[in-house]
């Protein structure tokens, strides 16, 4: 089935539709560097180096996203944020000269999401932000679909292991188009299967008799 | 004997615009809705018309048959065809139905606003009761557990 | 979409084949099929015909186009088009394969006719890949892509709509943030 | 008060979210895929504990918060302010942590009814809260009225036919001894272990999905 075709604009991330997607709950976790411009009472203890039991103001703590949101509505703003490291403009200029030797995973499983969350901060440097976004991806693409078209045969784990998730979704979406047309070169495709759930039972059950 | 061959083409073909259809031009209805709903990331507008009218001819066809010679060449060739319609109304309803699990509370709240209804009767009964059971179930594995002011879904967050 | 799923619509497809049985004419629900007299050529759906073929009850004529000379002539004029020209079958590649598959004995030169059908397959995968990735580097939100067939359009799909997606959430992404912008200043 | 450490989603699909706000830094984690990001098709113990845990941990900070609420209302609201909004923020993510895990869960559950039919194999089973195996039950009531509600005697089984036809019959090969077999023309097969079968297509794709035949195709 395809997927939801949304184009509501970047809020989209965080509103309809992602709330039960175990990604952006995982997106949504990732860290920002924050200063707390407020005393909190009693939460000391969600950082044992504070060693105290109320959160001093001007403490610099990494919150995750969810909570570093939270605290920085337009209300009241109990924290400022910083960049989180590759997302500032010397990471960008890094991006720029060459997108595609960047190890996206290591920076950040979700590079891409993570950054469009970023923008809800509405920091003075959130359109470079999203220009550098597209721009990545956009430098990135070929390389992906051509991994994914080409080389369905071999190892492609030192391939995927640079790629950010959704980079990754597009490139196995890629390896599936292909191999189920090689499938159907074959005439294999023709074949009626078991079920992908019957197959992974059995193979945990023999392990499991193995193992026992 | 009564052969596969009397099938009488026209009187069941469904009213479009005052005129009748054959057999035939409901099948490439069929083809075409199948195609349309395969490729849209929404739900499109039920056929159930369209369904109906092809499932009354593959019975019709399935009890000529019975009443035909077995191991008749022809039979084969009927009985391909049916098996045929038989796998793109099966699709057609099944890419249908994992859309309204999908969607379900969404399509629950926009069908009401409609002016002609997305999902077929059957359809909007099966939502209706997926959507309860899903219902049911966040509460007493979850909602119900939490703090008084956190025990709503907000249906503003959750459908989509 | 399945590539299997593609073949099934080209079943529907219309081909002549010469039967060597008789027997009367055939009310489908799709339509009437026959009759079917030995020696007289006549039109059925693919599907049919890979049937009767199966049983050994017809011989199959292949398509005009299912030619060396035409292919080689279409491959010539692929490799020298910039975009996609028109193909003589919009099933030709899986009416090439069932073909090849299930009556070889009917197609002369099968093999070059095999090599022809790939060549040119892959000439026009290989431009759809080039077009796809010019259309994502440029900032067109609608691409043409004229005369491309369901088959290969199909083998892209999945991917393509991902990647289109993701693209214009980032697109989005900084429209968003160009407002951000204009609304500060 | 204390935040439980906790980490919920042990029992998850195969590839754990994060744990909601826990005590030390909010822990680490390392999501562990299997090829392809996608999920494992097998679901893991259903993370009662776990879920329970994050049940006391909600429960502790709405107390915490409920006293802070009142010492706002004395007049002490600058200062409860940023804590009770912290608190909250928590709350909220825990319950959007534990109703994905529960809805991501029953997503697997209806695709099993898709895939192992509607019995489930006992050791899966065994990994389903009681209140998941319910669900399973009723889902696949709910799709079975569905099914037979698509006109035309005994409606349409949406399970099978999920592959375009290419024959009437085809060959199988029995991977296992499950006994004898009425086919539809009424005759009876005995189903033996490498026994050879030339079926109706329609008659066996279940057999064939679940793993009792094997489609031979040359």
């Amino acid at each position: 089935m395809s997927s939801s075709h949304d184009s509501r604009g970047s809020q989209n991330f965080e509103a309809t539709g992602d709330y039960f997607s175990l990604d952006d709950i995982l997106a949504t976790q990732e860290r920002i560097p924050c200063t707390f411009q407020t005393e909190v009472l009693n939460l000391g203890y969600i950082d044992p180096s504070l060693d105290s039991s109320n959160i001093p103001k001007g403490t610099k703590l990494e919150l995750p996203f969810w909570l570093a949101k939270a605290l920085c509505s337009r209300r009241k703003q109990c924290v400022t944020i910083d960049l989180p490291k590759h997302y500032k403009e010397v990471y960008r200029d890094v991006f720029n000269a060459d997108a595609n030797v960047v190890d996206l995973h290591k920076l950040g499983p979700y590079f891409y999401r993570f950054g469009s969350h970023l923008l809800h901060f509405e920091h003075p440097e959130s359109p470079d932000i999203a220009k550098s976004l597209l721009k990545v991806f956009q430098a990135r693409f070929r390389d992906i679909m051509d991994a994914s078209q080409n080389a369905y045969d071999q190892d492609m784990s030192k391939m995927t292991e640079k790629l950010d998730e959704m980079e990754k979704v597009i490139f196995f979406h890629g390896q599936k188009g292909l191999k189920d047309l090689q499938m159907w070169e074959t005439r294999e495709g023709e074949k009626i299967k078991i079920s992908e759930m019957v197959i992974n039972h059995r193979k945990r059950k023999r392990t499991h008799l193995d193992e026992s | 004997m009564a052969t596969v061959d009397d099938i009488p083409f026209d009187e069941n073909g469904s009213e479009e615009e005052g005129e009748a259809m054959t057999a035939a031009e409901v099948l490439g209805k069929l083809e075409e809705a199948w195609l349309n709903e395969k490729f849209a990331p929404e739900l499109l507008e039920n056929k159930s018309d369209i369904v109906e009218c092809m499932m009354s001819q593959i019975q019709e066809m399935e009890e000529n048959i019975q009443r035909a010679k077995k191991g008749d060449f022809k039979v084969s060739l009927h009985r391909m065809e049916i098996d045929r319609i038989r796998y793109i109304l099966s699709s057609y309803l099944r890419i249908r139905l994992k859309k309204i699990e999908k969607f379900t509370s969404h399509l629950l709240q926009t069908e009401a606003t409609l002016e002609d209804p997305c999902l077929s009767a059957e359809e909007l009964h099966f939502a209706k009761q997926y959507q309860s059971l899903l219902e049911s179930h966040m509460t007493n594995m979850a909602l119900k557990h939490m703090p008084p002011n956190l025990q709503k879904l907000d249906p503003k967050l959750t459908s989509k | 979409m399945d590539p299997s799923e593609v073949e099934f619509i080209s079943e529907k497809e219309s081909i002549s084949i010469v039967p060597n049985f008789s027997l009367d004419k055939i009310y489908l629900i799709g339509g009437d099929v026959g009759p079917f007299n030995p020696g007289l050529q006549l039109d059925v759906p693919l599907w049919i015909a890979v049937n009767l073929k199966q049983r050994q009850k017809c011989r199959i004529i292949a398509p005009d186009w299912m030619d060396v000379e035409i292919l080689e002539e279409k491959k010539q004029e692929e490799q020298e088009s910039k975009f996609f020209t028109k193909m003589p079958c919009d099933y030709y590649m899986e009416i090439t394969q069932l073909l090849l598959q299930h009556a070889p004995d009917n197609i002369p030169k099968a093999d070059e006719i095999r090599m022809l059908v790939k060549d040119i397959w892959d000439l026009r995968i290989a431009k759809l890949r080039s077009s796809i990735d010019i259309f994502v580097k440029s900032d067109v939100t609608h691409a043409m892509l004229n005369y491309l067939t369901l088959m290969e359009l199909n083998t892209v799909r999945p991917f393509l709509t991902k990647a289109l997606d993701h693209i214009q959430q980032l697109r989005n992404n900084v429209s968003y943030g160009a407002a951000l912008w204009s609304s500060q200043d | 008060m204390s935040l439980i450490r906790h980490s919920l989603y042990v029992g998850v699909v195969e590839k754990p979210p994060p744990p909601p706000l826990t005590e030390e830094q909010y822990g680490e984690m390392e999501p562990k895929y299997p090829e392809g990001g996608h999920y494992l098709s097998v679901l893991r113990p259903h993370g009662d504990d776990c879920v329970r845990q994050v049940f006391e941990e909600m429960r502790a900070l709405f107390e915490q918060n409920q006293q802070d609420v009142e010492k706002a209302l004395d007049g002490a609201q600058a200062e409860m302010f940023p804590g009770i909004r912290m608190r909250h923020a928590a709350l909220e993510r825990n319950k959007r942590c534990v109703l994905a895990y529960v809805y991501n869960r029953l997503q697997k559950i209806a695709q099993m009814r898709w895939e192992f039919g509607s019995v489930l194999p006992a050791d899966i089973k065994y990994n389903l809260a009681e209140q998941e195996v319910q669900w399973f039950i009723k889902y696949t009531k709910c799709l079975a009225t569905y099914m037979r509600s698509v006109r035309a005697e005994g409606g349409l089984d949406l399970t099978q036919d999920l592959k375009p036809p290419k024959s009437l019959y085809i060959e199988v090969r029995c991977l296992m001894d499950h006994g004898e077999f009425e086919t539809q023309d009424g005759g009876v097969i005995l189903l033996k272990k490498n026994s050879q079968h030339f079926l109706l297509r329609s008659e066996c794709e279940h057999l064939i999905r679940q793993g009792v035949l094997e489609h031979s195709v040359h």
